[in-house]
């Protein structure tokens, strides 16, 4: 019995531990750690999108892959991409700093957006050049926010 | 009655000393064929089955048995059936 | 001919543990992020499933009593309880997320979204278990699994940078830009899906279903010494082509048409469509182990009959957790839960799992009223108990990485 | 050699005497007084009352609510067991045991409904 009840009150202890460290997290106030994680996460994701693209027309204009494969790549990609800038969005900048940082991505963001073929068949020769610009640009975010 | 009423019961011997929890009962072939019960294994402390240890053809890994049959020599003891008085 | 084909339960059950869709993807990024830096890991856990179904098949065919018979019998019915809420519920959010994986695996061939095809591929799965004999779903599907070499070649046709990648194959450490944690957990979640326990509890009924005997040791031998290996193998073949692929250029494949893409790059659409059918079959392959070892487990426990060999009606309890689970496995997946993200929360449960399930083994393996002669030597031994300490390290590192990288990210 | 009932039997598979599994031993009767082995039992009713707690009392009511008919836990007389070792072996067939309520309902109702379900596999 004895046994029983110390199990029960450790559970009950953990448990509140749990509950007291979730809130904690899920309340403290963006800082600028946090707000870089976010960016730099949403920038990766958003590279990566972009060179999945660009990966894919290439091989899709060198028959090496077939088009319902182009197609369903081109979708992930644009889904990784408004993942991607829904999480950026969804953090407010807390300094000057981080607001540097919003107003180097933002831009770029809306740009990956532009460039990104909705359908295999747009997959260019000149689609492939727009995207390489942006992507060279997300990558040196990446590389100085690290 | 079932096996179960009697596992993991308080064991007392004739002097009133306290042998421990019952983890096993010994069974042998009586005259007729039956299975008769023999004795009780009982064990103090807090270990109940030692993965069968308890039995000699359980050998190795050697630090597992070592360690297993350390703890069985110091806390099991084999109490014949009549000299068992039953604890609360 | 007949005895080539008797080690495809071994390739199909490495299969479930080396390339099942959590691994494809998560293999290929461990080597889009950190290059061939995770190698030694893929070589641990070969070594280690070996060591373990090498036990759990010998003991089986000894004894013919299946794995979790046996840890029902050894740790008692509330710490096996544990241990089969734990491996049932790693089961089936895996089963969940391979029929998500085949479903994805049409996707690509055919462009309709995956989420159309997950309850098509259900009923299927179904239908497949229901009509067809253990041995040919283990034949079909363990061979057409093999077509997944084709990565493997991939990796020569790409012309790689030899002198680099056995750099990194060699370096136990992440790469520049890359943080401990991150590469920690994903060691972590190679090696636990590497022994992910669904395997032993499926190689050793298998072996039961096929009636292994004292007989079939040599067969149970080469089934786990050939599969697991070739399995492992597989699974470096999206390892190294998503090193060569995309490290470079830093993408981080996170999907698996990405996972497939440098065998386009290497062989055209040939070597895509070697590569799609390959992980069709592989998926379908761990999701009909998955389903089974589901049924296998709760039946083992509960002293239910069970089993392919046995007419329906007779194990009609055994039939029915079978299709209750593939229907939780389809509803989870309508959810639109990402099932690739589905196969990460098991590390939570193998931190209980993975000791329950090879500590039993280990010691019944060195039962001399079990196996007589046949028991475990000194180097099996001293294998089995390295490998349970490497276990029990990884289970208990696993959740606090696991929340302090936010899942690897 | 002498038998240990909490080792040797309980928790282990009994089979018929084609292997066909029929059920764990989940408890094992005694004889009133004590002195012998009279029965296996098997069944969840019977592994219930050994977990104990809140736990063992739903496991015993789900497989009470199950039990139509009442008949308690399967038992199994001990003359029945040809020998134990990796599992105990009876020396009949399982058809002439009683079939467990649940298999026996889900066999009538729910799986021998299905087509294909007397073809093995």
């Amino acid at each position: 019995m004895m046994r029983a009840a110390g199990w029960a009150a450790t559970g009950l202890v953990a448990v509140a531990l749990a509950w007291g460290g979730a809130g904690y997290l899920a309340t403290k106030p963006v800082d600028f750690h946090d707000y870089r994680v976010a960016a730099v996460g949403a920038a990766q994701s958003a590279y990566d999108a972009l060179a999945t693209a660009s990966l894919t027309g290439g091989a899709l204009l060198a028959g090496r892959v077939t088009q319902p494969y182009a197609d369903t790549m081109l979708d992930d990609a644009r889904s990784a991409l408004a993942g991607a800038a829904k999480q950026f969005t969804d953090v407010a900048p807390p300094d000057d700093r981080t607001e540097a940082m919003r107003d180097r991505l933002g831009p770029l963001l809306v740009r990956a957006n532009a460039v990104l073929p909705g359908r295999s068949s747009d997959l260019t020769r000149g689609a492939l050049d727009a995207i390489r610009p942006v992507q060279a640009g997300l990558d040196r975010f990446i590389e100085d926010d690290k | 009655m079932r096996a179960s009423d009697l596992l993991g019961e308080r064991a007392v011997d004739g002097s009133g000393r306290d042998l421990g929890r019952i983890v096993d009962l010994v069974c042998e072939t009586d005259a007729d064929g039956r299975p008769e019960l023999v004795a009780v294994l009982a064990v103090r402390g807090p270990w109940g089955r030692l993965l069968g240890y308890e039995r000699e053809q359980v050998r190795g890994p050697w630090i597992v048995e070592t360690l297993a049959r350390w703890i069985l020599r110091r806390q099991m003891t084999t109490v014949p059936w009549r000299s068992l008085r039953w604890g609360s | 001919m007949k005895r080539l084909l008797a080690v495809t339960l071994g390739i199909l059950t490495a299969i479930g543990g080396f390339v099942d869709i959590g691994d494809i993807v998560s293999t290929s990024e461990a080597g889009s992020r950190f290059g061939l830096a995770h190698t030694w890991v893929l070589v641990v856990g070969i070594i280690g499933i070996c060591v373990y179904a090498e036990m759990s098949g010998r003991v089986t065919a000894v004894s013919t009593r299946p794995v979790f018979d046996l840890i029902r019998e050894r740790l008692g019915p509330r710490v096996a309880l544990m241990n089969l809420l734990g491996s049932y519920l790693i089961t089936l959010l895996t089963l969940a997320a391979e029929i998500g994986g085949v479903a994805l695996a049409l996707q690509l061939l055919s462009g309709a979204p995956y989420l159309l095809w997950a309850p098509v591929v259900a009923i299927v799965l179904w239908l497949v278990l229901w009509r067809v004999k253990f041995e040919t779903l283990e034949r079909a599907f363990g061979l057409a699994g093999l077509a997944l070499v084709v990565l493997v070649l991939a990796i020569f046709r790409l012309h790689p940078d030899v002198a680099s990648l056995r750099t990194q194959a060699t370096t136990f450490r992440p790469p520049r830009g890359e943080n401990w944690p991150t590469y920690s957990f994903m060691a972590i979640a190679l090696f636990a899906s590497a022994m992910t326990p669904y395997e032993v509890f499926f190689f050793s009924s298998g072996g039961v279903e096929e009636r292994w005997t004292p007989r079939e040791l040599t067969i149970s031998r080469v089934n786990v010494f050939l599969g697991f290996p070739l399995g492992g193998l597989l699974a470096f073949g999206f390892l190294a082509t998503s090193a060569i692929v995309f490290q470079p250029i830093g993408l981080d494949v996170s999907s698996l048409g990405q996972a497939a893409l440098p065998a386009g790059m290497a062989f055209g659409t040939v070597g895509l469509g070697l590569v799609i059918l390959g992980v069709f079959a592989a998926t379908f392959g761990a999701a009909m182990e998955t389903s089974l070892s589901a049924g296998y487990t709760v039946a083992q426990y509960f002293g239910w009959s069970w089993g392919k060999l046995l007419r329906p009606r007779q194990a009609a309890r055994f039939h029915i957790v079978v299709l209750v689970s593939i229907l939780l496995a389809v509803a989870a997946l309508l959810t639109t839960i990402d099932p690739i993200q589905l196969t990460e929360y098991m590390l939570i449960f193998s931190a209980i799992v993975l000791p329950l399930t090879y500590l039993p083994i280990l010691v019944i393996a060195n039962d001399r009223g079990y196996l007589g002669e046949k028991v475990n030597g000194p180097f099996a031994n001293a294998l089995g108990l390295i490998y349970l300490v490497i276990i029990v390290t990884a289970a208990v590192a696993a959740v606090p990485i696991m929340i302090f990288t936010g899942m690897g990210g | 050699m002498p038998l240990l009932i909490a080792f040797d039997l309980l928790d282990r598979q009994i089979v018929d005497r084609n292997d066909v599994p029929v059920g764990k031993v989940d408890d094992v009767e005694l004889s009133d007084d004590g002195r012998y082995v009279t029965a296996l039992l098997t069944g969840q009713r019977a592994l219930g009352a050994r977990f104990g707690g809140l736990l063992g009392r739903w496991i015993t009511d789900t497989a009470t609510r199950l039990d139509i008919d009442r008949l308690g836990p399967r038992r199994i007389e001990y003359d029945m067991v040809a020998r134990v070792d990796s599992a105990v072996h009876l020396s009949v067939r399982r058809e002439l045991l009683m079939p467990p309520a649940l298999e026996a309902w889900l066999d009538e109702h729910v799986i021998g409904r299905i087509p294909g379900a007397s073809d093995a596999g």
